[in-house]
């Protein structure tokens, strides 16, 4: 269950441009799912204020550590990106729901779609899946080539195809152009990234069977403020609503409003 | 812990810390962390006549030592928080101070009328002070007639005592307190959110959707202590304080403000187990300050008035 | 740098940056760490008829990312001001906005009257929202009528274009923004600090010896914004903005919420050299954001009013 | 001159309850003077926002360090506290006037009176008056045994009394019992302390040659911003002052009202 915990920083690595991989070990490990998320406070102190949101990447249950990818944009991320092994965060969490990883079945093939910072918690997901016999094709897009992280993870899983907005690398544009020209095929699709992205994918695999993981500013990230809210896709009275934080961030597509 | 036991117009307090309206919702996620019971009330998050689904999202946005929101009042309607969320309460023996909103003063009205029915709502709450959406809320604060009319309207239709929540979005806050407290409130609960805006550096938009939001958090500590300040000399009606409360400190220094209670926000959001850590290290904060019980620290500041006016 | 390049009334700046009044004296101590002539201009430390000792210490007490200030208009009065520090001032290549304070309407006027007789004094900056004095001051700051009558009187004999400094302790910015425009000012300051207080944890006094001071710093930024953002879009005089600013990305976010113009206060004592630094940084910043002149960057949040107001 | 620098962190350690020894390097160290301070940011950020004023103890200047002695009590020292060796702190100074060494001269004698936190400036003080040959008499006061600090440093200067508040060692009681007790003679007084004991000794050593270091809350440090002014104590107008930031910290006895 979702606890707070001052996690131990086992290593710090820039493993892309401003694109971090952060390990901390704790007890909190033990009940991680893929695609769900932890609440970082940055900083000691009042600035920055708020937790930060960031999914899983993946976990160890061994070891009991996990692995978070962040972009160290602004204030507190970067703040993050300076903590070094043997200090210590403080983490609420696992938080929300996950990937369902038994909607896949042994012998389907899933696909994941991922775009820029969304692209980390598929990579847990990814590991459970072929774990369980599901053939996993990857389909990650960034702005650039110096932006692409975990290439080589990806692959050692399945099939991975890149798509850089800019053209430096792998395919010239987004994932959806990858999914077209490729023809990728798949029984399962789960996929997390900037909303355009997950509006795009909604438009084309609307009534596949597929799950996207939302993003939204967070207050308490446990479903007390109601900060994170989206409507419903089917909502005759017009205040029903889901919580990204609690009942998400991962939702059957054509379930919410994106 | 009879040390920290306050006793209110309607609610008998095992310790004078509570969370704040909004930063809990109706408890059930923080039940999961923490046995409820600790706390001394709960304020819970503001109940309209019918369900609102509130702003469009971005809600939140930082600031520094803060934060700004426009939820604008989000909540399932008053059947539903009687029948499913004061009901589920019930089984923590919390007195609840029942947050009431609306638009025009016949919402208020009504849903004060039916929600102090509860049987665990010990006292109301009349926000008259939100910020976040267009009609009612706020306007009702800024004008001490108002504010001063829809409380009598409230008092007379509640079976249980009712404290007015004041905004410090205001010129003379000691003239509302006043006005209210002469129409009849039991009590007052400050202090809402001032009124922030943050513009995204890329776009130059408003990070909100709302565009303006209620700042909250340390930030406005001393606005919040500066008001309880002048108003608890003002009225002779108890005040629940609150506005960037985040350790037991911070309580000491609201009660020598002049509250008689306090309620803890937007900390709820930075450490989700911070009114639980309150509660357990304020009698060790008694003993290193050498008083016996909380109500000891009330308005001490109050004594150097006369002073310092000389 | 004609990138930085802003024309207000009274004022043609090489860039929109100053420090904010009380903030930095005369300018004599920061002129002993850089050359003052990198700044746009200088809004001195207010200046009243007479020499004034100020409140009792201690006038400054600490708050999450802020700080609460009572100094009480502490100035050598206006013979010395303008015998000593202006004509010291005069070396410099910067534009003085002088601001102007009293207890009554009749010292604004005086002081208004000589000061603005100085060659190197381009503005006045009326303060009519100190709240760290018994008498005039806020006083004035708070009430549309009186916020004009003042700005009429010190209008009629002022050399240069008078400025006037608003108060955030208001509930309608707006209302006093418009009654001073209508009354003849040029142009705007704002905000000033919010009223604020804090409390000794040992002894529950307040720390100032004032009681009560004025809230600067970080922690009152977004106030500032929402305050600029409504008041600019209401009246058609420039805005000189200021609360919180700290960074070159601060002075984007101002002039975004409809400044013409930006002071620096608090952030110089943090500091010494903020001022220098943001004016070093805002041409790359402009470039970053890919604008061409920071004056692109005015209001451009309003655009968006039409859109959420629907 | 006054500089703004990022000062290396040489070393720090506890030296008694709660007081901190921190040792910092940088060119800074090139002008500074006994009695004079330095303002300390202690965190970056927001929070706490205001530097915080700590006197200069010793100076090597050979080295280009300095030495500051604190007590780790609020939220800006207590973060100092945490610094360690290799890390930079954002330091301020010097600031101030501080003590005349030059009024005392070879042969005379000077009675350094400090008072806790008051201690650390006289060190450097006495260094520099033993080194030219006046002999110094230190009477040092402190709450309690726990809270003595830099005895032997002061006894290799010169006669060393300590008074404890509470009776826990040395002579029980003020500085003021000790001087009394002791019959202490000297040609010059330097003083630094809380002002009760600061008052005490004006009110004893009116009229003599004197010197005392003032504490006061700061905003700038540099004179700028008017937070720190006391009146004189000769004032017909009322509305002379000092700033105890840029006109003190050290005052010549009678001066300043305390
Ligand atoms: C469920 C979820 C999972 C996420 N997982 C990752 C991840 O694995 N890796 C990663 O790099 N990022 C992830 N993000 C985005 C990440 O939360 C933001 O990039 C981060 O909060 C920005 O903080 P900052 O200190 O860099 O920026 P600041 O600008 O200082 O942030 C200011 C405020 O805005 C909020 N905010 C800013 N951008 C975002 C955003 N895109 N989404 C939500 N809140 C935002 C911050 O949380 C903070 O409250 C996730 C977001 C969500 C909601
Ligand atoms: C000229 C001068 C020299 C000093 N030298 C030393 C020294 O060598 N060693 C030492 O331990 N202390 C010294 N002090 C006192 C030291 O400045 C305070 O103890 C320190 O500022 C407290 O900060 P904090 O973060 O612990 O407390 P907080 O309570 O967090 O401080 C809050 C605010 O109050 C101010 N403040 C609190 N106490 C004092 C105080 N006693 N004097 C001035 N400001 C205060 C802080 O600077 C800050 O702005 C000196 C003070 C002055 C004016
Ligand atoms: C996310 C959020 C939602 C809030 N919702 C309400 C509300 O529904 N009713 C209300 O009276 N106050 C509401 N408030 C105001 C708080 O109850 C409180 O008055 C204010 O935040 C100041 O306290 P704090 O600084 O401890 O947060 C809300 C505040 C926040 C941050
Ligand atoms: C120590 C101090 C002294 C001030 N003195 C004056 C003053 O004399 N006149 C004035 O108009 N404003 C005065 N102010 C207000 C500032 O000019 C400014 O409006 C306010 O501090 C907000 O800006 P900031 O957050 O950047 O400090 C003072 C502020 C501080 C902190
Ligand atoms: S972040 Fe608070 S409800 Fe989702
Ligand atoms: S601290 Fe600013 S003048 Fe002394």
């Amino acid at each position: 269950m979702m606890q707070k915990q001052w996690m131990d920083v086992v290593s710090q690595r820039e493993i892309a441009t401003d694109i971090f991989e952060l390990v901390l070990q704790g007890s909190l490990t033990a009940a991680m799912q893929p695609g769900q998320f932890v609440h970082v406070k940055t900083a000691e102190g009042d600035t920055p204020l708020l937790r930060r949101p960031i999914s899983i990447c993946s976990v160890d249950l061994e070891k009991q550590q996990f692995t978070m990818l962040y972009r160290a944009g602004g204030q507190g991320t970067k703040l993050l990106a300076r903590k070094r092994a043997g200090e210590q965060v403080d983490v609420l969490g696992p938080l929300g729901n996950g990937f369902p990883v038994d909607e896949a079945h042994p012998g389907q093939t899933a696909c994941l779609v991922g775009g820029g910072i969304g692209v980390p918690p598929l990579y847990e997901l990814s590991k459970q899946l072929t774990a369980k016999g599901v053939r996993v094709i990857h389909v990650l897009g960034f702005q650039t080539k110096e932006a692409v992280f975990y290439e080589e993870e990806f692959q050692s899983l399945g099939d991975t195809y890149i798509a850089t907005a800019d053209g430096t690398y792998g395919t010239a544009g987004f994932v959806t152009d990858v999914l077209t020209h490729e023809g990728i095929q798949f029984d399962i699709l789960y996929s997390c990234g900037p909303t355009p992205m997950l509006k795009a994918l909604e438009e084309r695999y609307h009534g596949r069977k597929a799950y996207l993981s939302l993003e939204e500013r967070m207050g308490c990230g446990i479903g007390a403020c109601f900060a994170c809210v989206c409507h419903l896709q089917n909502d005759p009275t017009g205040y029903t609503y889901k919580k990204v934080c609690s009942d998400g961030p991962v939702f059957p597509i054509g379930e919410v409003v994106l | 812990m009879s040390r920290l036991q306050v006793e209110l117009p309607g609610l008998s307090l095992k310790n004078p810390v509570m969370p704040a309206s909004g930063c809990f919702g109706f408890g059930r996620e923080y039940a999961k962390l923490y046995d409820l019971n600790v706390l001394g009330s709960m304020m819970i998050k503001a109940t309209t006549a019918e369900p609102r689904f509130g702003n469009p999202t971005p809600r939140v946005a930082e600031t520094p030592a803060g934060m700004l929101n426009a939820i604008g009042l989000q909540n399932p309607g008053l059947d539903k928080v009687i029948g499913e969320e004061l009901a589920w309460l019930e089984q923590f023996d919390v007195p609840i101070i029942a947050n009431v909103a609306g638009s025009q003063a016949e919402d208020y009205v009504e849903v004060a009328r039916e929600i102090s029915k509860a049987p665990n709502v010990h006292a109301l709450e009349l926000n008259i002070s939100c910020p976040n959406v267009k009609t009612g809320g706020i306007a009702f604060g800024v004008d001490p007639e108002m504010a001063a009319d829809l409380t009598r309207q409230v008092k007379a239709v509640s079976d249980v005592p009712v404290y007015v929540k004041l905004s410090p979005n205001v010129t003379n806050i000691v003239a509302i307190a006043k006005a209210i407290e002469n129409a009849g409130a039991d009590g007052l609960t400050m202090i809402n959110t001032l009124l922030g805006m943050r513009l995204d550096l890329k776009t130059g938009k408003p990070i909100l959707a709302n565009r303006t939001g209620g700042l909250s958090g340390p930030a406005i500590k001393p606005v919040a202590v500066r008001m309880i300040y002048e108003v608890s000399q003002a009225v002779n009606i108890p005040i629940i304080g609150m506005g960037g409360i985040q350790t037991a400190e911070d309580v000491i220094e609201f009660f020598y403000a002049g509250a008689s209670a306090v309620a803890v926000g937007t900390a709820n959001f930075v450490d989700p187990f911070v009114c639980p850590t309150i509660i357990e290290k304020l009698p060790h904060l008694l003993d290193e300050l050498g008083y016996d019980h909380i109500s000891d620290c009330h308005g001490r500041s109050w004594k150097h008035v006369a002073y310092h006016r000389a």
